[in-house]
């Protein structure tokens, strides 16, 4: 039993030191790096990482350059989850960006995968509806399968 | 214009009737869906591309065989064939395959009939979803085993259409779903191959492989077992073609005895899917509908292309949306692929040709029957891994590097055939 | 650290020193550019993939040879080789390539040798630029053919690198550009095959091609044409393996005479560029550079990998720049296509050893010459076929069913060879 204890309190103060330094790190990024734009859904907002100079340019050549910004494909709907989505990937983006220690190529990850197929179905709910329409729950169509360059052309 | 599309929108369709699961007619669903029910309609066409699609070719009809138009004889156009087949039904007569609209009446009326055929050959020509459930009150499967050992103009009264609707779709929710037990057996061995029990197509299947899986139901090697003609997908072992040889060895299983040669042969049958199931589309999660029947923009709706063809005559929907090359670009990509098949079937076609003339030779010179019996063994596989290929429709496009392998090993067997007749010309064999 | 960065994408690159045309110690333009230098330095390391990389094996140093650290021996592994090659350099000593640091003193060292070997070796394993410039008095094409016809032992005095730098890249403003005189012929004679006269590559080529280019200086085919020895690449016809067999018969050229049948035989070496050319990556635009040299981030910047390595030891940057696939898949993907082009690789092996020892023992027998010509011509094509896929690196991924298709070939060369000595059992032949 104590030694149970013991362990969890050890893994509580490393994780709370952990996330105290992240949370500086984050602070000091936010600040230097104009963390401020991000909450703006200008796209220059998320360039201002240098790392994601890619995907600007390659949203620049792809065909939703001028229908589709950043945000419209990589938050979900509605404010909150906007968002909490925001404060979810800001809190990683700044702690990897400063860190320094991600995958490059950077990979969207499931869960920003779902969002972002989602978003597809936002603006093109009525063409897909005859594809979707008799599609169970959880079991659905990719888009990104056959359109990989919708948003980013590489 | 807008207005429409936002009307059409809001009705993805006009469910003009009520569909159930006993409803056959392709037209009546063709009023629910009237732009699927025109692709369907349309697999009457005939195109030609370098090595697939089919030719339209005018015959006089007779009373054997009312048809006006048939597909190019593959017998014809390389005798090769009548010799690799020689004793079995194909070398009587093999087309070049065409749409699906002429499924029935081009198996009703191939001469292959001159050898008589089950009722088992009705499961993948004919729409026999509720055929197979009126004769099994209910019960496909049962239904499915009371049909197979009929003589098949006996089994032919029981079915009216070519595939239709209902063999691909639930009528109520539209969803694909398998009909065909033959392939619930066969996709349930194979996965017990890879250590998945129990596994059952209906429920367990992603909508992904569905759109594989539905093509599956026909596009595969099959044989029929014992008397009750029960048609089997050999998958026990894998899929690929030595698991499906090492079945067939293992049940001593021969199609026919060949005519020239007396080796127990047998002939591979369209194994697209086995193929497919080894290339990179595949493995891509790339589905047999997403390049035959893909996606097509009607008004502001989206629907499968239900024209079912060679992709080369609709390559901007079958590949550019996922290849962003120019269409003559991917067209020469496939020929390139298919190219290099076709030469090396023709090889592998030729060395087979070579065994033959080989083992009628030694025969009539009274060779040894220890020699004889190992090249007709050659033979037989030798043959079976050319037919894999060469029955599969695709000229290698769909799993190009292991076609190209199947039939290097094919050249290997038959030569190795042949050196089984002819001994060295020394009596000490050194090193 | 992004005050480090920032800082970064102001400074692409401090001029610490001032590089010029004839600036050849690595270390110099190391001071410009540290982190290319830095990668270039450890391609020293040894790490071995299923098939690639290469093990770092300890052995003991000797007077002829000071190396204390080798590559894995590839006679060793499979033997067959040194039957294949018997009579060759090539059986005495062969060995698994390893990085672009050891080029030089694997070379130097090589067992092979004891058969006397000529200064046009060094062109491909070492900084030959400023030795051919010097030599040729500012003329790399004399200086070229000046150093080719020398003993190796005293051309080597010649040089001081492994290639470096300026082999690559001119000095002042870093550009690609191709320095091998082999590489300027060949490539014009290849574009001429293909209708394009007087192809200059340094002023023709884009920078894309460069990429692949400057790779193909050296990882091709080649012979020594004449008494000058001079280094050729045999294109003239085309580059694939038909055209470059159709070259060497024209010519009459042989590698050696096979030690154990007496045939004209060549041997293929690393036909990167030949076999990459006809795979989908090249057809894609992809260089060799993309995948072997992949850009990484460093900082707030991107610098070519130069690290020249297996892709598979990179797969991240190397492969998911293109391929959204997890490492594991692409792994995975890669094995399937090797183990493919491995298995047929065997089988062609074994059919080639058959042949040898049919001829060995034809010879032996007293078989007509006749038929041993002809035996001897079906080797010389199963062993050119078979050295081609063997002696390429990728084991089949640069182009996948390319490399199928030339073994199945060289498999029916093979046992062709075996019936021209082995006549049928009877004596008046059937159709
Ligand atoms: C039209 C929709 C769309 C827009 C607009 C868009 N993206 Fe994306 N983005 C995607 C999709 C889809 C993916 C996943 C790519 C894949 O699956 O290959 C993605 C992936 C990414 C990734 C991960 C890299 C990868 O390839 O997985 C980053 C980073 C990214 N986007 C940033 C941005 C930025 C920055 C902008 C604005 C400049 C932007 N995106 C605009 C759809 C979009
Ligand atoms: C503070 C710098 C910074 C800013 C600002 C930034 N990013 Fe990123 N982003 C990163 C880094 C670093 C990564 C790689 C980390 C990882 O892979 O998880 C990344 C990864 C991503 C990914 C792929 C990984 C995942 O979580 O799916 C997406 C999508 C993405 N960013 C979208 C955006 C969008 C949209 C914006 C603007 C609204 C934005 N980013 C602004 C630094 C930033
Ligand atoms: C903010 C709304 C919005 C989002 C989110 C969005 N799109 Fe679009 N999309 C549009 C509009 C508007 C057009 C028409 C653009 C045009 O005609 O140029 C379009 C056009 C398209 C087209 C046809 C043109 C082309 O590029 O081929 C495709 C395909 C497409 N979208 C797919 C997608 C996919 C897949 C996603 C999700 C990854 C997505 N869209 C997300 C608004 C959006
Ligand atoms: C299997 C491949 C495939 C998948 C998966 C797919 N599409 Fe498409 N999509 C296509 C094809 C093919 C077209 C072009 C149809 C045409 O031109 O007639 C298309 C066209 C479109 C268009 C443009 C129609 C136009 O002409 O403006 C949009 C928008 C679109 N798709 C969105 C989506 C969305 C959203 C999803 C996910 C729910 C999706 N697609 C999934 C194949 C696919
Ligand atoms: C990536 C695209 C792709 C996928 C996936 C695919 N095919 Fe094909 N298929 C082709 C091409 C290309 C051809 C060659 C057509 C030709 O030669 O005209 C072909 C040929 C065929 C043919 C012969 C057609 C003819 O015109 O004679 C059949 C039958 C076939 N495929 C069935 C299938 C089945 C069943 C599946 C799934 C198990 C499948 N295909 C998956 C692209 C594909
Ligand atoms: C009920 C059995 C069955 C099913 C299910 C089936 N097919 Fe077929 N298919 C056939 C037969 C039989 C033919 C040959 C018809 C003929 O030649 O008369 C054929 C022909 C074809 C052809 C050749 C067309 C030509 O012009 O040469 C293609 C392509 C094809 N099928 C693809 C598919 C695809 C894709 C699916 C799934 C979406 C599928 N098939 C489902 C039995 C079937
Ligand atoms: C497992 C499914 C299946 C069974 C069982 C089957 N077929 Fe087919 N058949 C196909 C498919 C798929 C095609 C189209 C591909 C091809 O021709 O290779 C086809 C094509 C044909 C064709 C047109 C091409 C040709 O070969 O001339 C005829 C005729 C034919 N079948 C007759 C028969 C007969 C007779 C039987 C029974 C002995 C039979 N089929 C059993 C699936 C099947
Ligand atoms: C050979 C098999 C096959 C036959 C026969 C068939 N379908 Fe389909 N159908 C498909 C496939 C595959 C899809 C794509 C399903 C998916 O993506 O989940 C589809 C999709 C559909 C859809 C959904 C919307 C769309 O277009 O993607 C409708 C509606 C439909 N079919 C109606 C019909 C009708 C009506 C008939 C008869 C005239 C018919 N189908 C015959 C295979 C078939
Ligand atoms: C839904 C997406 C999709 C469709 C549709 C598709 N492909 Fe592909 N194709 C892929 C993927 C994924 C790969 C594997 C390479 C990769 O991962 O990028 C591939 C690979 C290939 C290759 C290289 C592999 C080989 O076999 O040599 C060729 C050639 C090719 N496709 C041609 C075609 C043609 C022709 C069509 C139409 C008949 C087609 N593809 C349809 C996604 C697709
Ligand atoms: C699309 C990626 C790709 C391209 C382009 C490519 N290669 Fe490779 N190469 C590979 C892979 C994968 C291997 C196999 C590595 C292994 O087995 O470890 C390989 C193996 C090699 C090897 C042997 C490496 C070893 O570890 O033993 C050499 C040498 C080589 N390639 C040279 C070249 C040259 C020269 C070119 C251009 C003419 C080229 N490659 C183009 C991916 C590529
Ligand atoms: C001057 C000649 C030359 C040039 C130019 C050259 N190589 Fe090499 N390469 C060699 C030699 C020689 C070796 C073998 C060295 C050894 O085994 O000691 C080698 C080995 C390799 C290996 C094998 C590494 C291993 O671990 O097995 C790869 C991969 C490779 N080279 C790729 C490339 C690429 C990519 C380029 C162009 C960017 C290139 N080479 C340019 C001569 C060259
Ligand atoms: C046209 C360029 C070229 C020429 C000329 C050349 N090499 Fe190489 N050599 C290479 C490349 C590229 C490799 C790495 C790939 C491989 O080993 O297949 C290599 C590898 C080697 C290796 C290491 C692997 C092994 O075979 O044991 C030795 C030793 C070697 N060469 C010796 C020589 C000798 C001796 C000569 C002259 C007879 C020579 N080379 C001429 C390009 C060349
Ligand atoms: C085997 C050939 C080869 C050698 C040797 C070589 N490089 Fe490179 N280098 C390349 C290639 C290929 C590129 C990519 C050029 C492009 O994309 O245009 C490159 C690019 C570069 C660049 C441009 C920035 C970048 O990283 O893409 C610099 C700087 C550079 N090399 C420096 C060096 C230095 C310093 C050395 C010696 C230590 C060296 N190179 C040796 C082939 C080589
Ligand atoms: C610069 C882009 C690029 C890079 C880097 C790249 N590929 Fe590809 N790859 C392609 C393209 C393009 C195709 C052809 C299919 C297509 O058009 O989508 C392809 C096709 C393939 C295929 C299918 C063809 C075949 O030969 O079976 C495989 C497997 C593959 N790539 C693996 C790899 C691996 C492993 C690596 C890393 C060693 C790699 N690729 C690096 C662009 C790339
Ligand atoms: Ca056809
Ligand atoms: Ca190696």
């Amino acid at each position: 039993m104590g030694a149970v204890v013991k362990r969890s309190t050890i893994a509580g103060v490393v994780l709370g030191a952990s996330m105290g330094l992240a949370l500086g790190v984050g602070a000091y990024t936010f600040i230097y790096a104009k963390g401020a734009s991000y909450f703006t859904d200008d796209p220059k907002a998320c360039t201002n990482c240098h790392v994601m100079q890619e995907q600007y340019d390659g949203w620049i050549k792809s065909s939703h350059r001028s229908v589709a910004t950043c945000n419209d494909c990589h938050t979900p709907a509605g404010f909150i989850g906007k968002y909490t989505t925001k404060a979810q990937n800001g809190f990683w983006h700044s702690f990897y960006f400063t860190v320094g220690n991600y995958p490059d190529p950077i990979q969207i990850t499931k869960r920003n995968r779902r969002v972002t197929e989602d978003a597809c179905r936002k603006c093109h709910a009525d063409i897909v509806e005859t594809i979707e329409g008799h599609d169970p729950e959880g079991n659905r169509t990719s888009c990104t399968r056959c359109h990989r360059n919708v948003g980013h052309l590489h | 214009n807008i207005m429409e599309h936002k009307q059409e929108a809001k009705n993805p369709f006009f469910r003009v009737v009520d569909l159930t699961d006993d409803t056959e007619d392709p037209a009546v669903w063709g009023k629910n869906f009237p732009v699927q029910y025109d692709g369907y309609m349309r697999t009457v066409d005939q195109v030609r591309t370098r090595y697939g699609g089919s030719e339209a070719l005018p015959r006089t009809p007779d009373d054997a065989d009312p048809r006006s138009i048939v597909a190019q004889s593959r017998l014809e156009e390389d005798p090769r064939l009548k010799r690799m087949w020689a004793g079995y039904a194909f070398s009587i007569d093999f087309r070049e395959e065409r749409g699906h609209a002429f499924m029935l009446e081009d198996q009703t009326f191939t001469a292959r009939h001159q050898k008589p055929q089950p009722g088992a050959c009705l499961n993948c020509h004919a729409s026999t979803y509720l055929a197979h459930k009126r004769a099994g009150d209910g019960d496909i499967v049962k239904g499915f085993e009371k049909i197979n050992p009929l003589p098949y103009a006996e089994a032919r009264q029981l079915v009216n259409h070519p595939i239709t609707c209902i063999d691909c779709h639930d009528a109520t929710s539209m969803q694909l779903r398998i009909t065909r037990p033959a392939f619930m057996e066969g996709i349930r061995a194979l996965k017990a191959s890879q250590g998945i029990s129990n596994y059952d197509v209906n429920r367990d299947a992603t909508r992904q492989e569905m759109r594989s899986y539905v093509c599956a139901q026909c596009h595969v090697e099959y044989y029929f077992k014992g008397e009750e003609k029960r048609l089997v997908f050999p998958w026990s072992k894998g899929s690929k073609v030595e698991n499906i040889l090492a079945y067939y060895d293992e049940i001593q299983h021969k199609d026919w005895e060949h005519a020239d040669t007396g080796a127990p042969v047998l002939k591979a049958q369209h194994p697209e899917f086995e193929m497919w199931s080894q290339g990179i589309h595949a493995r891509s999660g790339v589905a047999c509908a997403d390049c035959h029947m893909p996606y097509q923009r009607v008004g502001a709706h989206k629907v499968s292309d239900h024209h079912v063809r060679s992709p080369l005559l609709n390559i901007n929907k079958a590949c550019q949306t996922c290849h962003n090359w120019p269409e003559e670009e991917l067209r020469e990509r496939v020929y390139t692929i298919q190219s290099r098949t076709f030469e090396l079937r023709n090889l592998a076609m030729d060395a087979l040709m070579d065994l033959i003339s080989d083992i009628q030779a030694a025969r009539a010179a009274g060779a040894s029957s220890n020699s004889i019996a190992a090249a007709q063994d050659f033979q037989r596989k030798a043959q079976f891994y050319l037919d894999f290929v060469e029955a599969e429709n695709s000229t290698g496009f769909h799993a190009p590097q292991e076609a190209a392998r199947i039939l290097a090993q094919s050249i290997d067997f038959a030569r190795k055939g042949q050196n089984a007749l002819r001994p060295r010309t020394e009596t000490a064999s050194r090193n």
